[in-house]
This record gives C-alpha cells, structure tokens and sequence, in this order.
C-alpha cells in the first residue's frame, strides 16, 4: 500500500511503531537531546475527531474584533501560501481580520522573531506561527499565552508552550517515505535524501527520521545531498552524487522545488529512469511534475485544510473551547495514479 | 551702520549653521528615518506605542552592534563576510557554557563568548593585514569555515534549556539590547573619536601608504579592526542568545550584509576613510523601522521585498542630494 | 666634524630594475646637503632607504656611530630621521592639523584623549612658521597641490628631528613659498640639523646647498662641496653629457592668427573673480602663465580644456566661438592638457606605459581592432622621443621614477597630435637634461603651428620660453607682458597684485 | 666559445620564460586548479571521467558565465550584488514566454530574457554611473527590488512544462552550457583586449579621474559595464533553465557571491583596473571542482561547508606567494 495510510494512526500516540525517540544520527552528541515531541504527545487528537467533538466554527462564535496574526516561513514557496491562503479564506468566510508575515529566506530566524514582534505589537487577537526553527518564537510565544491570547503553531516545528500544534507530523511523512524507498528497492541498495538546511528543525526531521527508519528496517545505504534549499545545488550535488555512487535508486527529498532540481540532476547523470525521486509538500510544480512521471511521488498534506483549522483553533481558543494540544492532519501519498486528484485542490 | 552690520552678522551666522547642518554627513540619513518615523505615524495606529518603539529598538540593536563593529572594518578599508557566522560561533559557546555550566558560572560563557570573537576577528585580521590577503575573498572563506565548524561543533542541533533566570533576565522588559547597543556606541565614538587608534582607522583608510610612511603599523591597526567587529560579534551574540534564549547553528545568516548595509547607509565609504558611529547607528534604525513599517502597513510580503530596495535606494538618493563634494 | 649618517655601498633592486648599485652617501649636522641626479638615477630610493620605508638589497648604514638598518618608517622616526616625500602623502579626508600631527597626536596627560584644540592651535603655529595662508581646520582635499606641499613640510617640521629628508619639495611651489622654505631650512641648519634634499633646479642648489652629492644611473659618481662648482660642470657630471640651453628661438617672430581667443570666462564655484580672464593665443605661440600658488591658473585652464563646468564666457577657436561641454568637445578641437597633478589626473597606476600612453589615441591606433602591437609601437616611438627611463612599455607606470612618469603623460598628450597644447607645470620633477628635451619639443611644435600655454612657478623656465607671459593674481588676469618687456621683478610685481 | 654564449642565451632564455609564467597573475590559480585536479583524480576513481568532467564544465557554465560579466563590472571598480535576481528575472521571462507562446516562438523568449538583462543592467548602470550612488548600497537595493518583482510577477509558482523540444536539446550529451561559456568567454576576451571599449574599462577602473581627463566618457563606460552584466544574467538564465527545465521565483540567490569569488579568486582586484576573463572561468572552474571533489570524497555535509572555505583561503594563499609586487 502506497495508498493513504492515515487511517491506522489517527492520533499521535500510536505511530512511534519504530520506537524511536533518539532520531538523531549520532544521538551521543545532540547537545540538548531534543527530538520531535508532538509526536509522543498524549494530549493529541485527529482533526476529524477533534472537529466532531467540539462541533463547527460559526460566524456567531467569533468575538467582536478579532483579528490573526500570522508568522511564516519562505514567501517564495508555494506550500506556505497555499496554507496562509487557506487561513485567509477561512478568515474571510468568518469575518476576521489577517494578517500574514513571511520571512524571506527560510534560515532568518531574527526575521521571524521581528516579524512575530511587531504583530504582538499590533496587537492582534490570535496568532498562527509557523516558524522553521521553532526556539526562535519560543519566548514571544509564552509571552503571548502567558497574556491570554492564543498561539496557533501551524505544521512546522513545534512551538513547546504554544496553544496547539496543528498539521501533519514530519516524522510520521518522513517514516512513510523510507517505507516506500524499502518496498521500492525490496530492501537492498541505497537512497539519498536531499536535504533543506542541515542546520534547520524541519529538514532534519524529514531528514533524520527517514534515515532512522531506512537504517532500522533495511540493509539499504543512504547517502546525503546537503543542498541548502536550493534546487540548483540540488541539482548540481545529486549529478556528482550519481558520479560516486552509481547505485543510489531512491532519492528522499526535503521539498518539492529540491525533487525538481535533483530530477534535473538525474536526468544530466543519465539515472533518470533508475532512480525514484519523492518529495513533499504537493505544490503545484510538484504535483505536475508528478503528473508529468518526471518526480515519481510527492506527499500531501492539504496545507490549505490546515490554514483553515488553525483559523477555527484560534476562535476555539478564544471562546474557551478545550482544545488538545496536538491536531493531527493526514498525510497522502500523490503519485502518478492519483495525481489528477489532487491537481484540482 | 553698526546695526545693519550686526544684523547681517547674524544672518550670515544663522547661513552657516543651516550649511553647516546641510554639509553635515548625517543630514541627509537623519531626514530619511524622520521621513519614516512621520509617515508610519500618522498611516497606522500602533507605530508610535511604547512596545512598538521598544521593539524597533532592540530590534535595531542586533543589527547596530554588528554595524558599530563593521563601521571600524570599512572605515579602515576592509570588509567582514563572516559577522554572521563569527556571531552564531559566539553564541553557540556562550549557550553551550550558560546550558553545561548553569547561571553561576555566567562570567565564565561570556568570557568564552568573548574569547571565541577574539578568536575570529584575529583570524580575519591577521591573514587579511599581514599576510595582505584580499579582504572580500578572504572573510568568505571564513565565513564558510566559521560556519562549518559551527555545525561540526552543536552537530546541527540548537542549543536550548536556558536558567529561567536568563530568560527573566531578557524579558523582563528593560531593552537590554537597546541599552547595550547604546553603550557600544558611545564607547566606539569615544575611541573613534579621542583615541590614537581612532584617528589611526580613519588615517589607514584614507591613506594607508602615508600612514605607513608617517609612522603607523597600519597593520597592527588593520588587524585591530577585526579583532574590534569579533569583539562586537561576541557582544551581539549576547543579544542574540537573550533575545532568542538559544542558539542555532545557522544564526546569524546573512547578518554580513545587513551590517554592511547598515553602516553603509549611515555613510561608510566601502573605500575606506569615511564613516561614523551614529551613522552606523542610524542606519540600523532605518533598516528596523523599514522592516516594522512595512509590517505594519499590512505590505503584503512580495511587495515587501520590493519596498526594501526601494527605500535603501531612495535613501542614497537623498543622502547624495542633501550633500555636494 | 663627525657625521651623523654614513651609507656604505648601499643596493637596491626592484625585480629586474637595478635602482641602486653600491652608492655611498655621508651627511654631516648643520649642513644643508642637496643629492642631485637625472630622473631614475636612484635619488628617491635611497632616501627612502634611509627613511625606513624600503630595505636595501646590500650594503651598510652607520646612524650616529652605530650600525642600523631602518626597518621602518616608524623606527626611522623614532630614531630622529624624518622625510616629505616626493608624491604627496597625506591623508585627504582629515583636517591640516590632523595631519600633521598623524602619528604624533597630541593627547590630555591624564585622560589620553586627543588634544584637539591644542593640536589645532600647534598646527596654526606651524603653519604660520611656513607662511601658509589657509587655516589647519580644513580638510586637506580641499587644498592645492602647493598647499598641501606646505602641510607636508609643516608636518616635518613639527617633529624637530635631526635629519630631515626633502625629496623635491620645491617642484611644486612659487618661488615666493620657496625662499619661505629655503629661509626654515636655513635656520635649522644653523640649529645643527642635517638637511639632505633634492631638487632638479640648479638656481636653488647654489642658492642653499653646502655639498652635493650626484648619482647617475644608480651609481655614485661624485660628491663634493658646492662652493666653486660651475653650473656646466655640474649639468655634465649629472647627466655625463653636454646640454645646451634651450631658448624659445621663435620669439621675435610676429604671431599670425589667433588660435585661441577667451573672453570673460568665468567657472561654476566662483574661483574666478571680477569679469573672468580674457586673452588671446596667437598661432605658434607659446604664452606663460604666471602667478602665485592658488591664483587661479590652473582653474582657468581646466575651464577651456571642458574638466570644470563653465559659468560665463566665450571661447573662440580660430575664430569661430565653440561651446565646450565635455573633456572630448575639448580634444575635438584639438587641445590638450598635461595636469599638474600626475598622479591623480595624469596616468593610470594599474596599467602599463603602453596602455597609458596610447590611452587617448586609440581612435588613430585601431584598425578596426585595436592591436597590442600597434600601441606597443606608437609607445616605443614617444618614449625613445622623451628619453623616458626605463624604456620598456610593458612597465607599469605608477613603479617609474617621478620624473619619467611626467614623461609619460607628456607623451600621451603628445601622441594626439594637439593644436593648441596647455600644460600645466609641465617640468614639474623633470630633470634638467628632460627639461631640455621637452623645451626643444615644444619649439618643434610652435614650428608646425601648435599654440602652446604653459602654466609654471619657475620664472627662468617663464622668461626662457615664453613668447608672452600672463600674470594672473587672485583669480583675475592682472596683466600680459611681451618676453622682451619681462624680467622677475616685474613679474613678481604682478603676481602679488601690482599694478605696474 | 661561441658555444658557451649560446648555451648562456639558451640558459637565459629559459630562465626569463620561466621567470614571466611565476610573474603572470593566472599561475597561483591554474597551480591551485591543477593541484586540485592531480589530487582528486588519484583519490577517487569516477573524478577523471569523461562524465564527471563534462558535468563539472556544465556546472561551472553558470557561475563562469556571471563571472565573466562580473569581471566588466569590477575591474570598472564597480560591484553588483544583484546578479542573482536579474539572472532570476530573465529566467522567468525567458521560461514564462517559452511555455505560453512555445517552442516555435523561442526567438521571442530569447529576445524578451535579453531585453529584461538589459533592463535590469541599464538600472544598475545609470544610478550607479549618472547617479553616482555607491554601488554597494545600490545593487543592494536593486536585488532586493529585482528579486521582489520576480516574486510579483510569478506569484512565487515555479513556471514549468517546457516544450520536449526544449529539453533535448539541453539533454542530449552535448554540453551546451560550457559551450555557451566558452564562446562568451572567448567574445568577452576580444572585447577586452581589441576595442576600446575594453581598454577603457581598465583605465576607468585603474584611475576614474585620469580616465575623465583624458577624455573618456567614464559614466558611460560605467554604464556599459552593468549593461554587459545585465547581458550575462540574460545568457546564465538561458542555461540555467536549460538546465533545470524550470524557472523558480528563487532562483540564481546567491549566485551574486559565487560570481564575485570566481572573478576574485581569478585575480580581478575589488578596488577596479585588475582582472582578466580567462581568470573568472578558471575562478569558476575551482569553485565548481571544489563542489565536486568534496561529494565525490563523501566529505560529510557539515565539513563541506568548512572546506569550501578552508580551500579558498588556502587558494588566495597560493595566489597570494606565487606573485610578488
Ligand atoms: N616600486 C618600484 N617598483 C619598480 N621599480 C621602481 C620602483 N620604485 C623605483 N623604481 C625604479 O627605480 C629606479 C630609481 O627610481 P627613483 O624613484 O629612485 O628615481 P629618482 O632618482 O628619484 O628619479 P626622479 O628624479 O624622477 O624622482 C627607476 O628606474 C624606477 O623605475
Ligand atoms: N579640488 C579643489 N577643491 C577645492 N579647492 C581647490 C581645488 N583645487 C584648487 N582649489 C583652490 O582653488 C584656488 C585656485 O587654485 P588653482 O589650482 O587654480 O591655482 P593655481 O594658480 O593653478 O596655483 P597652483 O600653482 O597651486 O597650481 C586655490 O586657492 C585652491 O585652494
Ligand atoms: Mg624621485
Ligand atoms: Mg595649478
């Protein structure tokens, strides 16, 4: 089954199937010992559930004036304006005022924290953060739930004192990905995964939990593309990659725009039809690449869907709903098959 | 007679303050911020509130120190691309140390901090004055190196887990980062302007062979201004971990051009022999209130980037009208 | 008497330019030592040497009966010697006073901060002791090239050491600041301070020096007191062959034609008073303009030649009026200027003589492209014409001597085949067998009808070559005498705001 | 004899070639390249393949083919750090116009990526030249401007679904890249050494008054050398999405730093009047063998980063004692 798998894990708890918590490649020198927490979280709910039980957000429900700020990564990519369009118009469809910030390169993590400032200063009814470093929003964050207002962390990383996580878990998609790569190779041979900034939350989450899973279950070798977020290093790195080590047939990539530019790469190597390319995120570019049989798969995770719950999560916190502390999204494989799908959305 | 005489005195007193004032460097920048500052005044409700003002300040500070620091840099010739990489390895040890060793041993993780600037700066300084490597080039190649050791030492993982105390001590409401910033200046202007090694920055870049022949060991000097911006590193590392109560590996990025920029607008010629403090500081000002406003303004971002070029343009456009030469 | 420096077969090379070969060189307190030589005889090099700002290859210096080695400008310093350098070395963004105290500020005893009223008000001292006519509160940029020189010696002065080192610092004042110079120098030699100097003017070695030490070529030839040695001994020591002096032969000639013809020119920022300058320039010509430093000369010349902008004023060119907007309307017509300044305005220090030569002539060297071997050739031609040393156009011009660096922007203007040729101080740091070649030039080209003005603070150059000589004081044209008419007095007389 | 004198000229002669190669400024750079060539070739196996090599020439194309128009640029003494978002926005016209209007109308493509080259370079060039703002600051702002309009005017969607057409002829095994940099290389060197314009570029950035007083229209030239910037950007995004079929609202960021070191490390001088074409390609070939080499040894991701620096320095080391002044 390359098939939707978010039925068998409808909350957080049970998808530590692998059982583990030290994702890190060499778990002896992570200074802080810090791993991807929502995923263990108890206090987590799938959003189907979590919306059947604390019923729909209605216009009604909204209190007089209220307004969203909103903190995001990279402006110039498709998956952070596909979410933040998906805020905007559940915003609109509630009558509520936003506004969104983006930083521009996705490492600016002073940006982000200045941008997060100056809404606070604003002063805006609720917040969405999506940060990708998530110790950078860490101390406005409690401050501003230390002053009643509620913090939204959509998708990302995990904000520790924010109100409620929403989106799907990276770790989770990541796992998925070195399930495929297994099945894809029976086992045998090596993948690559391309990463974001080495430096970055996010990409090593996609990154290492993927090797970590890879490395558990199979013989496979893996091997890195530090490409920084930048296609065309991408696209440079994996040609020379292909040099080294012709057997690489399963390249994990951290983004969409990397799966473009490492098919690139491919394709220079002459490797392009003995080599899967997957990504995530699902933005256009990805999805038609997909559909063009050029990336073999990408995941999706209806980033407009989680726009829309973080909208409603910050109403429900307003008008003192409970809301768990973790909302999990689904997560859906697009390939060639199913890809008309998802070119609609 | 002697009234007429005293009165045109006057005027002609009254001229040459205004030249005077139109002649001054900083004019010309100072108009562009007080243009700013009106502007989003009036166009939207919460720029001119306490918090926000306070906000921009510290804000302003990261980018100011580096600013400070660099001023020393350009005004003497040179260039650093590698601040930001510099700050983010001062940062890493002084959260390493303030995380391992706990809050009592404070002096210790800022003695490492300034140790670890010290150790940057002499890095750049000495391959870049005595062994005459081209600058640019030079401080890229650090930045790289810098950077790399950085993530070879935190192995890519942020340094977190600060004493409350030190996040109390950041947030507590006094603008720490503004008053630090400040204090940085008036030492630099104080030894920029009355101190030997001062007036030896703006000699050796404004003529380094007739400093040479006058007796200066330009490269000492030389390599002093980078020992000064690694210095200046360490200190905005110490805002830079107060203000995010950690330390990334990849902090700091593209924090080298904002420095440039800064100092530059605030009038540092990149030629060297030209530039001032309060300049610096300004110039990181414009920059804070140009990133505030624009948020503010509800610019949505794409416009934003736009806007940023065009106000940096626009203020050197300004500055280069407000004064001839 | 015990002498205060000794050199001892002192060599220097320069990657394949032998600049000294074993030259020796003694100089005693309170005496007023002048080190003489054609340009690139190795003068330059050995001061600096001695200064601390270049190592000798070999040899030995003996400094107050111990051996030394200068190993820096800063040592040297310390050690009691001083030099004012041959191109100017000041910091152009900082004040006079600043300036002159680079290195040697003055600070409060008990804080360490700089002194700035006191240096300021030393520096006002000082420079009244040279007779400056600026204040020490203004930035160096905005001064001529004269003052500037003023600050430089200004600035040896107030260290008061025991040798003072002057590479040529008369090439660019009036005679009026020089014998102001010449007096300063005069008393320090009677305070015991040894003073070694360098001038290509013959008049002032007999007018101040005690002894004399010639160099040619790099080597020692010859040193001795000043007393009793005849001006035709001396030229054929320095140069190792006769020079007849040139004069302007064409002088009795009746000009034909106006060249040039300029009236009430007058320039954007106000440097020239009253109604602007008016005169005109006859064909085959050569017309001197004289005046004290900051007259107004060079001002007046960069306006027609289109470097400044004009305010008012007609140019006519042959009679027809031309409105000259840019630098190239200016060589269209057909004139050209040699700068006073050569290293700011004259030449490019990163490229080679041939590049800098042929710089302003690549529209007659092209041939659709342009040729290295073409330049290379045109190059070769001028400097074998100027007698420029070393001839090689593959050098770069900034590591020439300063005299020969004067030739080569001489032979770039020359090899655009102007009609009307300004130069500005054009003998500036040329020696005296140059000077001749350049003199003889110039009567060539006044031969084939090239109208010439030469700006320049000699007044025996002046009288020599002049066919008519203009006197410009404070910005205004005070008066135009014919050769036959002129003597110094008179001259003077104008420049300082005569009448008659 | 006679013989000996001539065994001396033979002797001599031999000693003067090989004294011009240690004084020629390529030799540091060319060592450094061959070192680096003779090291990987024996510490790897797939380094001295004809593939590798082929790739290794492509991918220094885009960074060669900057650095050649930087080169213009920097020896006017001169800098442009907008390079990236022109090349960006060339590209995404070339590509916008490739996937509307189609392969048959690529002429139009082509025209329309040159027209924006030079517009963006025209900007550059007249504010920096006519203007006379400090190019720092300037194309500082103009990226910022350029890379805001990209994200406008795409909408921050990668434009893709090139014509097949297309694609092959980028993918067939022929090189196009190194061969569009090779014949840039070669037209710029002609430019440089047979015209006037070329000439005048050198004098301009070597002495911008002297040039002005010997009749040389200096803005113009200045003007000029954005211009042939500009035009580079326009063929770099040609190949570039050649090379990745695709053109992204990010394109080309940082690309501005690769192309000032590949004109830096081959020897062009910051401060204007130095440099030379073949030294930008060689610049770019270390660069782009240096990438190379570190995947190829498998040097892990965070070491990359430090040695990417180390060999820099080391290169303007080398650079620095094989050439005396
Ligand atoms: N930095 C340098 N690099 C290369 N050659 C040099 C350098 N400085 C001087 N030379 C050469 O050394 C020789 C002596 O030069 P020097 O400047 O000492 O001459 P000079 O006697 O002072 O001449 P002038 O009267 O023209 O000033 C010249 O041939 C000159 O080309
Ligand atoms: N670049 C400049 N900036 C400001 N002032 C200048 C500049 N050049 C010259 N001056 C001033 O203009 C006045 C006229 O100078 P100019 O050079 O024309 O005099 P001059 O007669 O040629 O004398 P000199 O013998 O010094 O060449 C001087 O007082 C000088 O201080
Ligand atoms: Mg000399
Ligand atoms: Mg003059």
């Amino acid at each position: 089954g390359c098939g939707t798998q978010s039925e068998e894990r409808k909350t957080g708890e049970n998808t530590s199937s692998s059982g583990s918590k030290e994702a890190s490649r060499d778990g002896d020198s992570i200074i802080t010992g810090y791993t991807w927490m929502a995923e263990n979280e108890t206090d987590a709910m799938y959003y189907k559930d979590y919306e059947e039980k604390l019923g729909e957000v209605t216009k009604e429900m909204v209190p007089k004036d209220f307004s969203i700020g909103v903190v995001s990564m990279a402006s110039s990519n498709d998956y952070w304006i596909n979410l933040n369009q998906g805020v905007k118009e559940r915003c609109q469809e509630l009558g509520i005022e936003v506004a969104v910030e983006y930083v521009e390169g996705p490492t600016d993590y002073e940006q982000t924290l200045t941008n997060a400032e100056t809404l606070y200063n604003a002063g805006y009814s609720a917040y969405i953060f999506s940060p990708e470093n998530e110790t950078c929003l860490e101390e406005i964050t409690r401050k501003i739930v230390g002053e009643g207002y509620p913090v939204i962390n959509a998708y990302c990383c995990e904000i520790n004192d924010a109100t409620c996580f929403i989106g799907s878990l990276d770790s989770e998609t990541a796992r998925m990905a070195a399930d495929l790569a297994i099945e894809l190779l029976d086992g045998k041979g090596t993948v690559a995964v391309a990463e974001g900034d080495v430096a970055a939350k996010l990409a090593q989450t996609r990154t290492n939990y993927f090797i970590d899973r890879i490395e558990k279950n199979s013989d496979i070798k893996v091997e890195e593309i530090p490409a920084q977020w930048n296609p065309t290093t991408a696209r440079t790195m994996t040609t020379d990659l292909l040099t080294a080590n012709p057997d690489v047939s399963f390249i994990w990539c951290n983004n969409d725009d990397l799966g473009l530019g490492v098919y690139e790469g491919l394709r220079e190597a002459n490797a392009i039809d003995d080599c899967y390319v997957v990504s995530m995120d699902g933005t256009k570019a990805g999805l038609s690449s997909v559909a063009s049989g050029e990336v073999y798969a990408t995941y999706w995770n209806n980033p407009k869907l989680i726009g829309r719950l973080s909208v409603d999560a910050c109403v429900r916190a307003a008008v003192g709903q409970d809301i768990p502390r973790v909302v999990t999204t689904d997560v859906e494989l697009v390939t060639k098959e199913n890809v008309e799908d998802y070119l609609e959305k | 007679m002697m009234e007429r005489k005293n009165y045109q005195a006057a005027a002609s007193g009254q001229a040459i303050g205004i030249k005077k004032l139109l002649n001054n460097r900083l004019t010309g920048i100072v108009l562009v911020l007080i243009c700013m500052i009106v502007v989003l005044s009036l166009a939207t409700d919460s720029f001119l509130t306490p918090n926000n003002l306070l906000s921009i300040m510290n804000q302003a500070s990261l980018k100011g120190i580096l600013a400070i620091g660099m001023t020393f840099v350009i005004v003497g010739a040179g260039i650093d691309l590698s601040v930001g990489a510099s700050m983010s390895i001062c940062a890493m040890f002084l959260a390493d140390f303030l995380v391992k060793y706990g809050f009592e041993k404070i002096w210790l993780a800022v003695l490492v901090c300034f140790l670890a600037g010290t150790a940057c700066g002499l890095i750049n300084g000495l391959l870049a004055a005595y062994l005459k490597l081209p600058e640019f080039l030079l401080t890229m190649g650090t930045m790289s190196i810098f950077r790399g050791f950085d993530y070879v030492y935190t192995n890519c993982q942020t340094i977190r887990g600060m004493d409350p105390r030190w996040i109390n001590f950041w947030n507590a409401g006094i603008p720490w980062p503004a008053i630090f910033m400040m204090a940085l200046a008036v030492a630099a202007w104080l030894v920029i302007k009355y101190t030997k090694y001062g007036r030896y920055v703006f000699a050796v870049g404004g003529n380094e062979n007739a400093s040479r022949l006058s007796g200066i060991n330009t490269k000492k000097i030389k390599c002093v201004n980078y020992m000064v911006m690694g210095w200046c590193c360490a200190l905005c590392a110490i805002v830079y971990v107060g203000r995010m109560s950690s330390a990334e590996a990849a902090a700091g990025d593209g924090f080298e051009l904002t420095a440039i920029a800064a100092a530059a607008i605030g009038g540092a010629s990149l030629a060297g022999g030209r530039g001032s403090i309060a300049g610096a500081v300004i110039g990181a000002l414009i920059l804070s209130v140009l990133s505030n406003g624009l948020t503010l303004l509800r610019v949505s971002s794409y416009y934003q980037t736009m806007f940023t070029g065009v106000i940096i343009v626009v203020a050197i456009l300004i500055d280069r009208f407000t004064q001839k030469d | 008497m015990e002498h205060i420096l000794e050199l001892k077969n002192i060599s220097k090379s320069f990657r394949n330019t032998k600049a000294l070969d074993g030259v020796s060189l003694t100089l005693y307190p309170g005496e007023i030592h002048a080190l003489l030589g054609e340009n690139g005889a190795g003068k330059s090099t050995v001061l600096n040497i001695i200064s601390g700002t270049y190592l000798p290859d070999a040899g030995e210096m003996i400094y107050k009966g111990e051996k030394t080695t200068m190993e820096s400008p800063m040592y040297a310093r310390k050690k009691g010697i001083v030099m004012v350098h041959q191109e100017l070395q000041l910091v152009p963004e900082m004040t006079v006073y600043e300036n002159i105290f680079l290195a040697d500020e003055i600070v409060n005893p008990i804080t360490k901060f700089i002194d700035y009223k006191k240096m300021e008000s030393k520096a006002d001292e000082l420079l009244k002791r040279v007779d400056a006519d600026f204040k020490s509160c203004v930035s160096v940029k905005s001064l001529s090239i004269a003052q500037q020189q003023m600050v430089e010696i200004a600035k040896a002065l107030h260290l008061n050491s025991d040798v003072m080192i002057l590479d040529e610092p008369t090439s660019s004042l009036t005679d009026k600041e020089i014998e102001k110079l010449f007096v300063i120098m005069e008393k320090l030699r009677a305070e015991k301070k040894a003073l070694l100097f360098v001038s290509h003017r013959m008049e002032e070695i007999f007018r101040i020096a005690d002894r004399i030490t010639i160099f040619r070529d790099g080597k020692f030839i010859d040193s001795m007191p000043a007393k009793g040695v005849g001006r035709e001994e001396l030229i054929y020591k320095l140069t190792g062959r006769k020079i007849q002096s040139v004069f302007n032969t064409e002088s009795l000639k009746k000009p034909e034609g106006i060249a040039l013809s300029v009236r009430n020119l007058k320039d954007a920022a106000g440097k020239i008073a009253g109604d602007g300058v008016s005169f005109d320039l006859y064909k085959g010509e050569i017309l001197g303009f004289s005046g004290l430093v900051g007259s107004g000369r060079t001002e007046t010349v960069r306006l027609i030649f289109g470097a400044d902008k004009i305010r008012s004023g007609e140019i006519k060119i042959n009679g027809n009026t031309v409105k000259i907007k840019s630098i190239r309307d200016s060589i269209k017509q057909g004139i050209a200027l040699i700068p006073e300044n050569r290293k700011l305005e004259g030449f490019v220090g990163t490229a080679k003589n041939m590049n800098n030569i042929g710089m302003c002539s690549y529209d007659r060297l092209k041939r659709g492209l342009l040729f290295d071997r073409d330049i290379l050739k045109n190059a070769k031609e001028y400097m074998k014409k100027l007698h420029v040393k070393p001839e090689d156009p593959m050098k770069h011009t900034q590591n020439l001597s300063g005299g020969n660096q004067q030739k080569v922007v001489l032979a770039k203007w020359l090899c655009t085949g102007p009609k009307i040729l300004i130069m500005d101080e054009p003998t500036r740091g040329v020696d005296i067998g140059a000077k001749e070649e350049i003199y003889k030039l110039m009567n060539d080209l006044t031969r084939q009808g090239v109208s010439i003005i030469m700006i320049s603070s000699e007044l025996p150059e002046i009288l020599m070559m002049s066919n008519r000589i203009m006197v410009m004081f404070e910005g205004k044209m005070n008066a135009i005498i014919n050769r036959e008419d002129a003597t110094e007095e008179k001259i003077l007389n104008y420049a300082m705001g005569g009448t008659s």
